[in-house]
């Protein structure tokens, strides 16, 4: 968490610049409240099941990061952590079935699928190939968040901007995609 | 950024102290959460919530009060509260009969108000909402998350309200904000962008002889950037637009709103009520209330935005007539 | 210059127009002239006039109705108004128990009220006037034409219509007058300037990174110009001002106004409200009532104004919180 | 009065530019307005005595410059014209009598006196000079108006500059200067 946290910090600005053109120009500084929160719950009080992180994080997301993020975000790591359970370490092939959980919390909760240019395509694409090859690495992860570019939004703020949405790379592929490469270089993804 | 502000991350936190100390004789703040109530208690009544990110001033906290809303949460600028914060405020606004949410449709917004109302439910108490989308600038598509709630949603905060005070239940709300938000119909020009505090810069960039229509009040792009016109050439497009968005009767009355975006003077905003009175009067629509403020704002933004409401119940205008207890209404 | 406007000379007419539309409930227009009056009639009881030049909205024109003003004149924009207008303003007011006139203490209001005057006099009118100056960022002076007169002003309307209402004389009206102007005291800052519609070019011109304090309602130049400073160094300079100002007694009870000058937006107006009462508190000092908002303002100037009121009677206090029926207080 | 509207029209943005650094930058604009209405006025209704020129004039001047300028104007104007009476030609001694009428009009109004920076620094010295040799050219009076610039402004709008005020010529003294120009072009005061 504290290297997503690095991260994040690292691409607040970014990401929030990503967000001007097509949003309202906050999803770095709101993911940056969430991270900070996370990364200061867990140092705090550091929870003692590897699902109780997972939790601690999914509620710091939920009550810090606002916006549509902050749900969506919170939901996969509720989901997550509720996968994970008694588990304190997983196989490739488990932790490819709880991104999938988080991925579906996404879906339930963000009433998206794919091609809506969202989080999701990111997330989907991104699960989809660690489960097939059972690897992932930065450049494909790129990838991904770049097919976003051409995409016309239908869901979030950006759809209000319809066709002129198109040309733009989405924020929140972006950040998700920052996660998973920070899970490429912390949990074995790769 | 040139702002009478003290620390950036600070800006809503006192904001909310000095609004509270301000107006003490009428509302409170909840503990030290994001969500501030009404000092009337309203004993058995459905209280109604609203909220969303901050930057909307008067929105949402200026309609607290006897006749009109419970509660209100603070988000940070320009971005939806979190759950637990609207939470807060459920359970604030919670006199045994229920609560009713304002929601205005952002996916941010929707989310996290669903979410609360998850968590209330969970606790016994009954919730309900609506989702206002007054703004017609943006299309209407089932295929998407639809159009934005705008300056329109004050009239089912107020509406509603004072059925609320009369003693009506949650579900009389519901129908009746579900008839209302079909009847209203918003579109927002500026002139120029506001900066988020935490951001520091501007939200966009209009030139020095630019401005542009169908801007969302958090500066979201609008439909068309255009060179500057005078007040009647932006009534005609901006009217124009919404009056084609009813299929008109003869005999529709409509309550009309210019709402200043923050920057605006009241000069500028009576200037442009004026001509689209004129044009109003030349089609032969009925108004039957005008109202010009500065009512759901986007922080330093210039500009405005024209609202109509079509009354298809007569009770609507008296509701909306209603005295009330509160800073802004 | 961007405004929502027609043409620049046609600013103050149309703005009367949607002025009068959109509060036909509760004023009308004089006429052709430029003179709003109150519909409440108000019989055999003192009227009470104001104005002045235009772009200080929602002042005078605001304030007009039942337990306030009874007429407004309005000048150019920063202009003051002639005195045949004046006088008209006097005519719609006088129900039988003469007329007194609230001036703001500029030369050209002064001048123009008092010819004003001198016509109703002759025409039989009994008229009484005071002059407000509460802006101390001016230095007093028997040998100059003193400080200029602002924000405090609304408290002489608000105090006098309440009187007036209860059935006040001209002469009580007076005498209360001259005993409320010299508790109140403002100074005013600007992050930006206003611009006059005809003249088409900023009144002045402050660096991205420049503020003013003590700038004046027209744009005058204010006391020192300074790097921007947060909201808690602003309200140090101003409040510090203001209270050395006075003879601090040890049960004095204040009202605390917050004015924006128009481009301000609300968020600001309270975080430094917050800032005073802290400095307030601080000192120990009783505060009695609140307001933040835009009251008196500057066109589009971005800043805003700080304004103290000791009560010297405890009557004054409810006379402010007395209920009245005007489009804007 | 044609040539003093023209002169007005042409120095408008002239005038309002020196109100702007120690006024509130309308006196152009405002002496505008009455100049125009006073010739209108003028041409629609040709008045038959000189009187009554004057006269109309100060109430075109008094009903729309408004400001400090309109009933300082407005009532030398009319005490002008009062003074006037049934003459319809004057000799230099009656312009100079007539002209100091309008100066005290002038002072009674505006409680002001010479050395406060107003339009009284340049009618003061003026009607003296013209008393006492019968002549008065441009350069003389421009000389009286630039001595307005290094006083200290203690009337009018630039008296809450104070010190401040110093080194700016002052708008209403420019515009007097203006019409007693015009005077000395049209009414024979060289
Ligand atoms: N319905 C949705 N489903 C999935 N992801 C969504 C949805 N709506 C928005 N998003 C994601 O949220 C991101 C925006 O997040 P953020 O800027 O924090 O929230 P907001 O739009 O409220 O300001 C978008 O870039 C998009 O990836
Ligand atoms: N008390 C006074 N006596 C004489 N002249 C004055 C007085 N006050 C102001 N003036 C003159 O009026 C001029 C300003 O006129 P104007 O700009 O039209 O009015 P305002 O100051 O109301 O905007 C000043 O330059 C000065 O010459
Ligand atoms: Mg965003
Ligand atoms: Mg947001
Ligand atoms: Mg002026
Ligand atoms: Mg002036």
């Amino acid at each position: 968490m504290d290297a997503f946290t690095n991260t994040i910090e690292e691409n607040k600005t970014h990401l929030s610049k990503l967000d001007n053109p097509i949003g309202d120009g906050d999803h770095g500084h709101n993911m940056s409240r969430g991270v900070k929160a996370a990364s200061e719950a867990l140092n705090s009080t550091p929870p003692k099941t590897l699902s109780e992180v997972f939790k601690t994080v999914a509620m710091s997301l939920i009550s810090k990061v606002g916006g549509a993020a902050g749900p969506l975000y919170g939901t996969a790591f509720l989901n997550m952590s509720k996968y994970i359970g008694d588990n304190e370490t997983l196989s490739k092939e488990q932790i490819a079935s709880m991104l999938e959980e988080g991925l579906n919390g996404i879906k339930t909760r963000g009433k998206a699928t794919t091609g809506e240019k969202t989080m999701i395509d990111l997330w989907e694409p991104a699960v989809n190939h660690f489960k097939e090859n059972g690897t992932l690495d930065a450049s494909i992860i790129d990838d991904y968040v770049e097919k976003t570019n051409p995409m016309k939004a239908t869901k979030g703020r950006a759809a209000y901007l319809g066709e002129r949405s198109i040309g733009h790379t989405d924020p929140g592929a972006t950040s998700s995609g920052l996660l998973f490469k920070t899970l490429i270089d912390t949990a074995g993804l790769s | 950024m040139k702002k009478i502000i003290n620390k950036p991350e600070n800006v809503v936190e006192e904001m909310m102290q000095g609004f509270a100390q301000t107006h003490d004789d009428l509302v409170h703040r909840v503990g030290e959460t994001r969500v501030m109530a009404r000092n009337y208690e309203g004993k058995n009544k459905v209280g109604i919530i609203s909220g969303g990110g901050s930057g909307h001033e008067p929105t949402h906290a200026g309609f607290l009060g006897k006749g009109m809303l419970s509660a209100a949460v603070f988000g940070d600028v320009f971005t939806s509260p979190t759950p637990d914060q609207v939470y807060e405020a459920i359970k604030a606004a919670d006199k045994g009969a229920g609560v009713f949410m304002v929601v205005k449709n952002y996916t941010g917004d929707v989310l996290n108000f669903e979410m609360a109302k998850d968590m209330a439910e969970a606790e016994g108490i009954e919730v309900d909402y609506c989702v206002t989308n007054d703004d017609i600038s943006v299309e209407d598509s089932t295929f998407s998350d639809g159009r934005r709630g705008v300056a329109g949603t004050i009239y089912v905060h107020k509406i509603l309200g004072a059925m609320a005070e009369r003693g009506a239940s949650l579900k009389d709300l519901k129908t009746t904000a579900e008839k209302i938000i079909p009847e209203m119909k918003t579109i927002g020009i500026a002139l120029s962008p506001a900066t988020v505090p935490e951001q520091g810069t501007p939200g966009f960039e209009l030139n020095e002889d630019e401005m542009e229509f169908g801007i969302g009040i958090h500066g979201e792009p609008g439909y068309e950037r255009v060179k500057l016109q005078d007040s009647k050439s932006i009534a005609k497009e901006i009217y124009g637009r919404i009056k084609k968005a009813y299929d008109l009767k003869d005999n529709d009355e409509f309550v009309v709103l210019v709402n200043g975006m923050g920057a605006t003077p009241l000069m500028e905003e009576y200037i442009f009520m004026n001509d689209v009175l004129a044009l109003m009067k030349h089609d032969g629509i009925k108004v039957v209330k005008k109202m010009v403020g500065d009512f759901m704002t986007s922080i330093e933004m210039a500009g405005l935005s024209l609202t109509l409401l079509r009354l298809k119940d007569a009770q609507w205008l008296k509701d909306i007539n209603e005295p009330v207890e509160t800073p802004a209404w």
